[in-house]
Protein backbone atom coordinates (compact mmCIF):
# COMPACT_ATOMS: atom_id res chain seq x y z
CA UNK A 1 0.00 0.00 0.00
CA UNK A 2 1.14 3.20 -1.22
CA UNK A 3 1.20 5.60 1.77
CA UNK A 4 1.54 8.93 -0.25
CA UNK A 5 -1.53 8.04 -2.10
CA UNK A 6 -4.08 10.05 -0.97
CA UNK A 7 -7.59 8.31 -3.22
CA UNK A 8 -7.13 4.92 -3.00
CA UNK A 9 -9.07 1.68 -3.34
CA UNK A 10 -7.45 -1.48 -1.21
CA UNK A 11 -8.74 -4.79 -0.38
CA UNK A 12 -6.82 -4.58 3.19
CA UNK A 13 -7.76 -3.35 6.28
CA UNK A 14 -7.96 0.68 6.36
CA UNK A 15 -5.60 1.94 9.31
CA UNK A 16 -7.75 5.15 10.15
CA UNK A 17 -4.34 6.53 11.60
CA UNK A 18 -2.63 6.62 8.23
CA UNK A 19 -5.31 8.00 6.47
CA UNK A 20 -5.04 11.00 8.98
CA UNK A 21 -1.03 11.11 8.59
CA UNK A 22 -2.14 12.24 4.71
CA UNK A 23 -3.63 15.17 6.06
CA UNK A 24 -1.92 16.46 8.90
CA UNK A 25 0.13 19.31 8.09
CA UNK A 26 1.78 22.57 10.25
CA UNK A 27 -1.30 24.66 8.71
CA UNK A 28 -4.10 23.01 9.74
CA UNK A 29 -5.77 22.93 13.49
CA UNK A 30 -8.15 20.40 12.85
CA UNK A 31 -8.66 17.41 11.39
CA UNK A 32 -12.13 15.72 11.27
CA UNK A 33 -12.91 11.96 9.98
CA UNK A 34 -15.80 9.59 8.63
CA UNK A 35 -15.30 5.86 8.92
CA UNK A 36 -18.01 4.36 7.30
CA UNK A 37 -18.50 0.69 9.26
CA UNK A 38 -20.22 -2.09 8.82
CA UNK A 39 -23.64 -2.12 10.79
CA UNK A 40 -25.27 -5.40 11.51
CA UNK A 41 -28.99 -4.33 11.68
CA UNK A 42 -30.54 -2.24 9.21
CA UNK A 43 -34.59 -1.40 8.93
CA UNK A 44 -34.60 -4.10 11.65
CA UNK A 45 -32.64 -6.92 9.17
CA UNK A 46 -29.35 -8.35 10.33
CA UNK A 47 -26.86 -8.48 8.40
CA UNK A 48 -24.12 -11.07 8.27
CA UNK A 49 -21.15 -9.47 6.06
CA UNK A 50 -21.07 -7.32 3.36
CA UNK A 51 -19.02 -7.77 0.17
CA UNK A 52 -17.75 -4.40 -1.64
CA UNK A 53 -16.97 -4.84 -5.58
CA UNK A 54 -14.84 -1.86 -7.10
CA UNK A 55 -14.08 -0.43 -10.27
CA UNK A 56 -10.60 0.24 -9.01
CA UNK A 57 -9.11 2.38 -11.64
CA UNK A 58 -12.37 4.61 -12.30
CA UNK A 59 -12.95 4.87 -8.61
CA UNK A 60 -9.38 6.50 -7.77
CA UNK A 61 -10.09 8.30 -10.44
CA UNK A 62 -13.56 9.27 -9.56
CA UNK A 63 -12.25 10.27 -5.83
CA UNK A 64 -9.85 12.60 -7.38
CA UNK A 65 -12.21 13.90 -9.18
CA UNK A 66 -14.43 14.82 -5.88
CA UNK A 67 -11.28 16.24 -3.95
CA UNK A 68 -10.79 18.81 -6.92
CA UNK A 69 -14.73 19.44 -6.35
CA UNK A 70 -13.55 20.10 -2.76
CA UNK A 71 -10.42 21.64 -3.56
CA UNK A 72 -12.71 24.16 -5.64
CA UNK A 73 -15.45 24.63 -2.47
CA UNK A 74 -12.60 24.89 0.13
CA UNK A 75 -9.36 26.07 -1.00
CA UNK A 76 -7.97 25.60 2.20
CA UNK A 77 -9.32 21.95 2.50
CA UNK A 78 -6.98 18.84 2.26
CA UNK A 79 -8.73 15.30 1.69
CA UNK A 80 -7.35 11.82 1.89
CA UNK A 81 -10.21 8.92 1.22
CA UNK A 82 -9.61 5.37 1.40
CA UNK A 83 -12.44 2.99 0.63
CA UNK A 84 -12.10 -0.76 0.89
CA UNK A 85 -12.62 -3.56 -1.56
CA UNK A 86 -13.74 -7.56 -0.63
CA UNK A 87 -16.10 -9.38 2.26
CA UNK A 88 -16.09 -6.93 5.28
CA UNK A 89 -17.23 -8.32 8.88
CA UNK A 90 -19.66 -6.42 11.81
CA UNK A 91 -17.84 -3.41 12.48
CA UNK A 92 -15.06 -3.36 9.57
CA UNK A 93 -14.29 -0.13 8.12
CA UNK A 94 -15.50 -0.05 4.51
CA UNK A 95 -14.24 3.63 4.05
CA UNK A 96 -12.22 6.48 6.04
CA UNK A 97 -12.08 10.05 4.63
CA UNK A 98 -9.90 12.60 6.54
CA UNK A 99 -10.11 15.98 5.91
CA UNK A 100 -7.75 18.63 7.35
CA UNK A 101 -8.32 22.12 7.39
CA UNK A 102 -7.01 25.90 9.12
CA UNK A 103 -10.92 25.96 10.74
CA UNK A 104 -13.00 23.69 11.77
CA UNK A 105 -15.98 24.31 10.02
CA UNK A 106 -14.78 23.68 6.63
CA UNK A 107 -13.35 20.67 7.90
CA UNK A 108 -16.42 18.97 8.85
CA UNK A 109 -18.55 20.33 5.88
CA UNK A 110 -15.74 19.34 3.90
CA UNK A 111 -15.83 15.89 5.57
CA UNK A 112 -19.50 15.57 4.80
CA UNK A 113 -19.32 16.52 1.08
CA UNK A 114 -17.00 13.55 0.59
CA UNK A 115 -19.04 11.10 1.46
CA UNK A 116 -22.17 11.99 0.23
CA UNK A 117 -20.31 12.60 -3.15
CA UNK A 118 -18.70 8.93 -3.14
CA UNK A 119 -22.33 7.10 -2.40
CA UNK A 120 -23.42 9.30 -5.74
CA UNK A 121 -20.47 8.90 -7.87
CA UNK A 122 -17.85 6.26 -7.36
CA UNK A 123 -18.44 2.83 -8.68
CA UNK A 124 -18.32 0.78 -5.81
CA UNK A 125 -20.84 -1.57 -4.76
CA UNK A 126 -22.35 -3.57 -1.61
CA UNK A 127 -23.29 -6.81 -1.66
CA UNK A 128 -25.47 -7.52 1.58
CA UNK A 129 -25.29 -10.73 3.53
CA UNK A 130 -28.77 -12.26 5.59
CA UNK A 131 -29.58 -14.92 6.92
CA UNK A 132 -31.53 -15.79 4.34
CA UNK A 133 -30.14 -14.64 1.45
CA UNK A 134 -28.11 -11.57 -0.40
CA UNK A 135 -28.60 -8.71 -3.00
CA UNK A 136 -26.71 -6.10 -4.08
CA UNK A 137 -27.90 -2.92 -2.66
CA UNK A 138 -28.81 0.15 -5.18
CA UNK A 139 -30.96 -1.19 -7.78
CA UNK A 140 -33.88 -2.28 -4.85
CA UNK A 141 -33.97 1.09 -3.58
CA UNK A 142 -33.84 2.79 -7.03
CA UNK A 143 -31.26 4.93 -6.34
CA UNK A 144 -29.25 6.32 -9.32
CA UNK A 145 -25.85 7.76 -9.42
CA UNK A 146 -25.31 11.66 -10.04
CA UNK A 147 -22.25 12.47 -11.63
CA UNK A 148 -22.61 16.03 -11.79
CA UNK A 149 -23.68 19.24 -9.44
CA UNK A 150 -24.24 18.97 -6.12
CA UNK A 151 -25.64 16.45 -3.69
CA UNK A 152 -29.65 16.65 -3.83
CA UNK A 153 -31.04 17.27 -0.61
CA UNK A 154 -31.97 14.62 1.90
CA UNK A 155 -29.82 11.63 -0.22
CA UNK A 156 -29.59 8.37 1.22
CA UNK A 157 -28.71 7.92 4.74
CA UNK A 158 -26.75 4.86 5.03
CA UNK B 1 -12.99 -4.42 -30.14
CA UNK B 2 -14.55 -2.80 -27.56
CA UNK B 3 -14.15 -4.25 -24.42
CA UNK B 4 -17.31 -4.53 -22.03
CA UNK B 5 -17.40 -4.26 -18.18
CA UNK B 6 -19.53 -5.45 -15.79
CA UNK B 7 -19.87 -5.09 -12.24
CA UNK B 8 -21.97 -6.43 -9.32
CA UNK B 9 -25.85 -7.76 -10.43
CA UNK B 10 -24.44 -7.35 -13.72
CA UNK B 11 -21.69 -9.45 -13.71
CA UNK B 12 -23.44 -12.36 -11.61
CA UNK B 13 -26.19 -11.85 -14.35
CA UNK B 14 -24.36 -12.28 -17.56
CA UNK B 15 -22.07 -14.69 -15.52
CA UNK B 16 -18.61 -12.56 -16.41
CA UNK B 17 -16.78 -9.58 -15.36
CA UNK B 18 -15.48 -8.82 -19.32
CA UNK B 19 -16.79 -8.98 -22.68
CA UNK B 20 -14.61 -8.59 -26.32
CA UNK B 21 -16.80 -7.24 -28.82
CA UNK B 22 -16.45 -5.80 -32.67
CA UNK B 23 -18.98 -3.01 -32.31
CA UNK B 24 -16.86 0.26 -32.68
CA UNK B 25 -19.25 2.61 -33.77
CA UNK B 26 -22.19 1.70 -32.08
CA UNK B 27 -23.65 4.54 -29.38
CA UNK B 28 -24.00 3.73 -25.66
CA UNK B 29 -27.62 3.37 -25.53
CA UNK B 30 -27.13 0.85 -28.93
CA UNK B 31 -25.14 -1.14 -26.97
CA UNK B 32 -26.87 -1.40 -24.11
CA UNK B 33 -29.84 -2.61 -26.12
CA UNK B 34 -27.62 -5.15 -28.01
CA UNK B 35 -26.35 -6.39 -24.59
CA UNK B 36 -30.36 -6.62 -23.16
CA UNK B 37 -31.10 -8.43 -26.59
CA UNK B 38 -28.42 -10.93 -26.99
CA UNK B 39 -27.25 -11.11 -23.63
CA UNK B 40 -30.58 -11.14 -21.55
CA UNK B 41 -29.28 -8.16 -19.35
CA UNK B 42 -32.57 -6.38 -17.24
CA UNK B 43 -33.37 -2.78 -16.72
CA UNK B 44 -30.10 -1.59 -18.51
CA UNK B 45 -31.66 1.94 -18.96
CA UNK B 46 -31.20 2.30 -15.51
CA UNK B 47 -28.04 1.48 -15.83
CA UNK B 48 -25.06 4.10 -16.30
CA UNK B 49 -22.42 3.84 -18.24
CA UNK B 50 -18.39 5.10 -18.43
CA UNK B 51 -15.98 5.18 -21.05
CA UNK B 52 -12.64 4.83 -20.45
CA UNK B 53 -13.70 5.71 -16.85
CA UNK B 54 -15.69 8.75 -17.49
CA UNK B 55 -19.53 8.65 -17.42
CA UNK B 56 -20.90 9.03 -20.59
CA UNK B 57 -23.93 10.25 -22.12
CA UNK B 58 -26.02 7.37 -24.23
CA UNK B 59 -25.70 9.46 -27.58
CA UNK B 60 -21.63 9.11 -27.21
CA UNK B 61 -20.33 6.87 -30.46
CA UNK B 62 -17.86 4.10 -29.18
CA UNK B 63 -14.48 4.19 -30.51
CA UNK B 64 -12.72 1.33 -31.50
CA UNK B 65 -10.62 0.37 -28.39
CA UNK B 66 -12.80 1.80 -25.83
CA UNK B 67 -13.66 0.11 -22.85
CA UNK B 68 -17.64 0.45 -21.30
CA UNK B 69 -18.56 0.21 -18.60
CA UNK B 70 -21.83 -0.88 -17.22
CA UNK B 71 -22.26 1.48 -13.70
CA UNK B 72 -25.44 0.21 -11.68
CA UNK B 73 -26.61 2.28 -9.26
CA UNK B 74 -23.86 2.67 -6.44
CA UNK B 75 -23.89 1.71 -3.18
CA UNK B 76 -20.26 2.87 -1.63
CA UNK B 77 -19.39 4.38 1.70
CA UNK C 1 -4.72 5.81 31.06
CA UNK C 2 -7.84 4.25 31.89
CA UNK C 3 -9.30 2.47 28.45
CA UNK C 4 -12.68 2.55 29.74
CA UNK C 5 -12.92 6.30 30.94
CA UNK C 6 -14.94 7.80 27.98
CA UNK C 7 -14.31 11.59 28.97
CA UNK C 8 -10.82 11.72 29.88
CA UNK C 9 -8.56 15.18 30.55
CA UNK C 10 -5.01 13.83 30.20
CA UNK C 11 -1.26 15.19 29.78
CA UNK C 12 -0.44 12.15 27.54
CA UNK C 13 -0.29 12.50 24.10
CA UNK C 14 -3.64 11.24 22.81
CA UNK C 15 -4.28 7.89 20.59
CA UNK C 16 -6.89 8.56 17.74
CA UNK C 17 -7.67 5.20 17.53
CA UNK C 18 -7.76 4.16 21.23
CA UNK C 19 -10.78 6.75 21.49
CA UNK C 20 -12.24 5.37 18.20
CA UNK C 21 -12.44 2.07 19.93
CA UNK C 22 -14.40 3.57 22.69
CA UNK C 23 -17.60 3.86 20.57
CA UNK C 24 -17.55 1.55 18.31
CA UNK C 25 -20.54 -0.49 18.24
CA UNK C 26 -21.93 -2.90 15.94
CA UNK C 27 -25.04 -1.05 15.58
CA UNK C 28 -23.06 1.80 14.08
CA UNK C 29 -22.64 2.30 10.39
CA UNK C 30 -20.64 6.00 11.21
CA UNK C 31 -17.95 7.27 13.25
CA UNK C 32 -16.79 10.89 13.02
CA UNK C 33 -13.93 12.25 14.38
CA UNK C 34 -12.42 15.67 15.59
CA UNK C 35 -8.89 16.36 16.31
CA UNK C 36 -8.09 19.48 17.38
CA UNK C 37 -4.39 20.49 15.92
CA UNK C 38 -1.82 22.84 16.95
CA UNK C 39 -1.49 25.23 13.96
CA UNK C 40 1.77 26.86 13.14
CA UNK C 41 0.17 30.44 12.03
CA UNK C 42 -3.03 32.48 13.39
CA UNK C 43 -4.00 35.55 11.77
CA UNK C 44 -0.71 35.78 10.02
CA UNK C 45 1.26 34.70 13.54
CA UNK C 46 3.63 32.42 14.03
CA UNK C 47 2.71 30.20 17.37
CA UNK C 48 5.84 28.24 18.37
CA UNK C 49 3.96 25.89 20.47
CA UNK C 50 0.81 25.70 23.29
CA UNK C 51 0.31 24.93 26.98
CA UNK C 52 -2.94 23.66 28.03
CA UNK C 53 -4.04 23.91 31.56
CA UNK C 54 -7.35 22.30 32.97
CA UNK C 55 -9.04 22.51 35.93
CA UNK C 56 -9.43 18.62 35.35
CA UNK C 57 -12.05 17.13 38.10
CA UNK C 58 -14.57 19.66 36.62
CA UNK C 59 -13.72 19.36 33.08
CA UNK C 60 -14.51 15.86 32.77
CA UNK C 61 -17.33 16.48 34.79
CA UNK C 62 -18.25 19.13 32.32
CA UNK C 63 -17.51 16.68 29.45
CA UNK C 64 -19.68 14.46 30.73
CA UNK C 65 -22.34 17.11 30.75
CA UNK C 66 -22.15 17.81 27.15
CA UNK C 67 -22.40 14.09 26.83
CA UNK C 68 -25.63 14.37 28.69
CA UNK C 69 -26.83 17.00 26.30
CA UNK C 70 -25.79 14.94 23.43
CA UNK C 71 -27.76 12.24 24.46
CA UNK C 72 -31.27 14.17 24.89
CA UNK C 73 -30.58 15.63 21.40
CA UNK C 74 -29.26 12.12 19.31
CA UNK C 75 -30.06 9.56 21.57
CA UNK C 76 -28.64 7.15 19.16
CA UNK C 77 -25.12 8.83 19.67
CA UNK C 78 -21.98 7.52 21.41
CA UNK C 79 -19.49 9.49 21.97
CA UNK C 80 -15.79 9.73 23.94
CA UNK C 81 -13.84 12.86 24.03
CA UNK C 82 -10.11 13.06 25.53
CA UNK C 83 -8.10 16.57 25.91
CA UNK C 84 -4.95 16.95 26.42
CA UNK C 85 -2.58 19.61 28.89
CA UNK C 86 0.57 20.51 29.08
CA UNK C 87 2.88 21.92 26.05
CA UNK C 88 1.84 20.88 22.89
CA UNK C 89 3.98 21.32 19.87
CA UNK C 90 2.93 22.37 16.13
CA UNK C 91 0.39 19.21 15.09
CA UNK C 92 0.01 17.67 18.30
CA UNK C 93 -3.43 16.37 18.68
CA UNK C 94 -5.31 18.59 21.82
CA UNK C 95 -8.66 17.01 21.70
CA UNK C 96 -10.19 14.30 19.75
CA UNK C 97 -13.53 13.74 19.67
CA UNK C 98 -15.74 10.31 18.41
CA UNK C 99 -18.68 9.93 17.97
CA UNK C 100 -20.44 6.91 16.74
CA UNK C 101 -24.07 6.38 15.63
CA UNK C 102 -26.35 4.30 12.96
CA UNK C 103 -26.24 6.95 10.37
CA UNK C 104 -23.77 9.46 9.73
CA UNK C 105 -26.09 12.61 9.51
CA UNK C 106 -26.07 12.02 13.53
CA UNK C 107 -22.16 11.33 13.77
CA UNK C 108 -21.29 14.87 12.04
CA UNK C 109 -23.43 16.97 13.78
CA UNK C 110 -23.71 15.64 17.49
CA UNK C 111 -19.49 15.67 16.70
CA UNK C 112 -19.63 19.51 15.39
CA UNK C 113 -21.96 20.08 19.10
CA UNK C 114 -19.66 18.84 20.77
CA UNK C 115 -16.82 20.87 20.10
CA UNK C 116 -18.69 24.13 20.18
CA UNK C 117 -20.04 23.55 23.64
CA UNK C 118 -16.20 22.35 24.58
CA UNK C 119 -15.10 26.11 23.38
CA UNK C 120 -17.85 27.29 25.85
CA UNK C 121 -18.29 25.33 29.30
CA UNK C 122 -15.16 22.94 29.70
CA UNK C 123 -12.62 24.92 32.10
CA UNK C 124 -9.66 24.52 30.08
CA UNK C 125 -7.09 27.00 28.94
CA UNK C 126 -4.34 27.21 26.93
CA UNK C 127 -1.36 29.94 26.65
CA UNK C 128 0.45 30.53 23.40
CA UNK C 129 3.89 31.03 22.81
CA UNK C 130 5.00 33.33 20.09
CA UNK C 131 8.63 34.62 19.14
CA UNK C 132 8.21 37.72 21.20
CA UNK C 133 5.78 36.80 23.82
CA UNK C 134 3.10 34.84 25.12
CA UNK C 135 -0.36 35.04 26.65
CA UNK C 136 -2.81 33.25 27.66
CA UNK C 137 -6.03 33.00 25.10
CA UNK C 138 -9.57 34.32 26.45
CA UNK C 139 -9.16 36.97 27.58
CA UNK C 140 -7.97 39.39 24.80
CA UNK C 141 -10.63 37.86 22.86
CA UNK C 142 -13.21 39.05 25.04
CA UNK C 143 -14.60 35.48 24.97
CA UNK C 144 -16.89 34.34 27.56
CA UNK C 145 -18.21 30.82 28.44
CA UNK C 146 -21.14 30.06 27.83
CA UNK C 147 -22.65 27.57 30.47
CA UNK C 148 -26.13 26.79 29.37
CA UNK C 149 -28.73 26.22 26.67
CA UNK C 150 -27.61 26.43 22.62
CA UNK C 151 -24.46 27.53 21.34
CA UNK C 152 -24.62 30.86 19.73
CA UNK C 153 -24.41 31.04 15.78
CA UNK C 154 -20.92 31.68 14.69
CA UNK C 155 -19.44 31.12 17.59
CA UNK C 156 -15.43 31.44 17.98
CA UNK C 157 -13.88 29.39 14.59
CA UNK C 158 -10.43 28.35 15.99
CA UNK D 1 -12.46 27.62 55.51
CA UNK D 2 -13.48 28.01 51.47
CA UNK D 3 -10.48 26.91 48.92
CA UNK D 4 -10.19 28.72 46.11
CA UNK D 5 -8.50 27.98 42.86
CA UNK D 6 -7.01 29.96 40.35
CA UNK D 7 -6.29 29.20 37.24
CA UNK D 8 -4.24 30.32 33.65
CA UNK D 9 -4.18 34.29 33.70
CA UNK D 10 -5.33 34.70 36.87
CA UNK D 11 -3.13 32.10 39.00
CA UNK D 12 -0.15 33.69 37.07
CA UNK D 13 -1.73 37.21 38.74
CA UNK D 14 -1.77 36.37 42.49
CA UNK D 15 1.17 33.46 42.09
CA UNK D 16 -0.60 30.46 43.55
CA UNK D 17 -2.62 28.21 42.44
CA UNK D 18 -4.86 27.91 45.43
CA UNK D 19 -5.80 29.69 48.66
CA UNK D 20 -7.64 28.95 51.89
CA UNK D 21 -9.73 31.42 53.72
CA UNK D 22 -12.37 32.02 56.43
CA UNK D 23 -14.96 33.45 54.25
CA UNK D 24 -17.88 31.41 54.29
CA UNK D 25 -20.98 33.68 54.51
CA UNK D 26 -19.68 35.79 51.59
CA UNK D 27 -21.17 35.61 48.03
CA UNK D 28 -19.67 34.95 44.93
CA UNK D 29 -19.85 38.08 44.05
CA UNK D 30 -18.44 39.26 47.24
CA UNK D 31 -15.73 36.83 47.47
CA UNK D 32 -14.15 38.47 44.11
CA UNK D 33 -14.41 42.29 45.43
CA UNK D 34 -12.68 41.11 48.34
CA UNK D 35 -9.81 39.51 46.07
CA UNK D 36 -9.58 42.36 43.66
CA UNK D 37 -9.45 44.67 46.65
CA UNK D 38 -6.98 42.72 48.82
CA UNK D 39 -5.13 40.53 46.06
CA UNK D 40 -5.07 43.15 43.32
CA UNK D 41 -6.48 40.58 40.79
CA UNK D 42 -8.21 42.13 37.71
CA UNK D 43 -11.57 42.26 35.89
CA UNK D 44 -13.45 39.60 38.10
CA UNK D 45 -16.39 40.93 36.88
CA UNK D 46 -16.01 38.83 33.31
CA UNK D 47 -14.36 35.87 34.94
CA UNK D 48 -17.12 33.33 35.61
CA UNK D 49 -16.95 31.19 38.96
CA UNK D 50 -17.73 27.47 39.80
CA UNK D 51 -18.49 25.85 43.30
CA UNK D 52 -17.87 22.88 43.59
CA UNK D 53 -17.15 22.13 40.11
CA UNK D 54 -20.51 23.85 39.14
CA UNK D 55 -20.74 27.04 37.37
CA UNK D 56 -22.20 29.43 40.28
CA UNK D 57 -24.30 32.39 40.16
CA UNK D 58 -22.46 35.66 41.59
CA UNK D 59 -25.00 35.25 44.18
CA UNK D 60 -24.56 32.17 45.48
CA UNK D 61 -23.60 32.23 49.35
CA UNK D 62 -20.55 30.32 50.11
CA UNK D 63 -20.39 27.19 52.64
CA UNK D 64 -18.05 25.96 55.25
CA UNK D 65 -15.68 23.46 53.14
CA UNK D 66 -17.07 24.68 49.59
CA UNK D 67 -14.08 24.73 46.86
CA UNK D 68 -14.15 28.09 44.50
CA UNK D 69 -12.93 28.03 41.24
CA UNK D 70 -12.38 31.40 39.12
CA UNK D 71 -12.93 30.70 35.83
CA UNK D 72 -11.70 32.83 32.93
CA UNK D 73 -13.03 32.66 29.65
CA UNK D 74 -12.06 29.81 28.35
CA UNK D 75 -10.23 28.54 25.45
CA UNK D 76 -9.88 24.57 25.42
CA UNK D 77 -10.31 22.36 22.08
Amino acid sequence: MNKEKRFEVTDHPISTESVIQKVTRRECGAITTFIGTVREFTDGKRTLRLEYQAYKDMAEKMLEQIDKEVQEKWPNAMSAITHRTGTLEISDAAVVIAVSSPHRKTAYEANEYIIERIKQIVPIWKKEYWDDGSAWIGDQLEKTPYPEGNPPKGANDD
Amino acid sequence: MIKILFFARLQEEIGKDSLNIEKAGLTVNQLKQWLEKEHGLHSLDQTMAAVNEDYADGSEVLKEGDTVALIPPVSGG
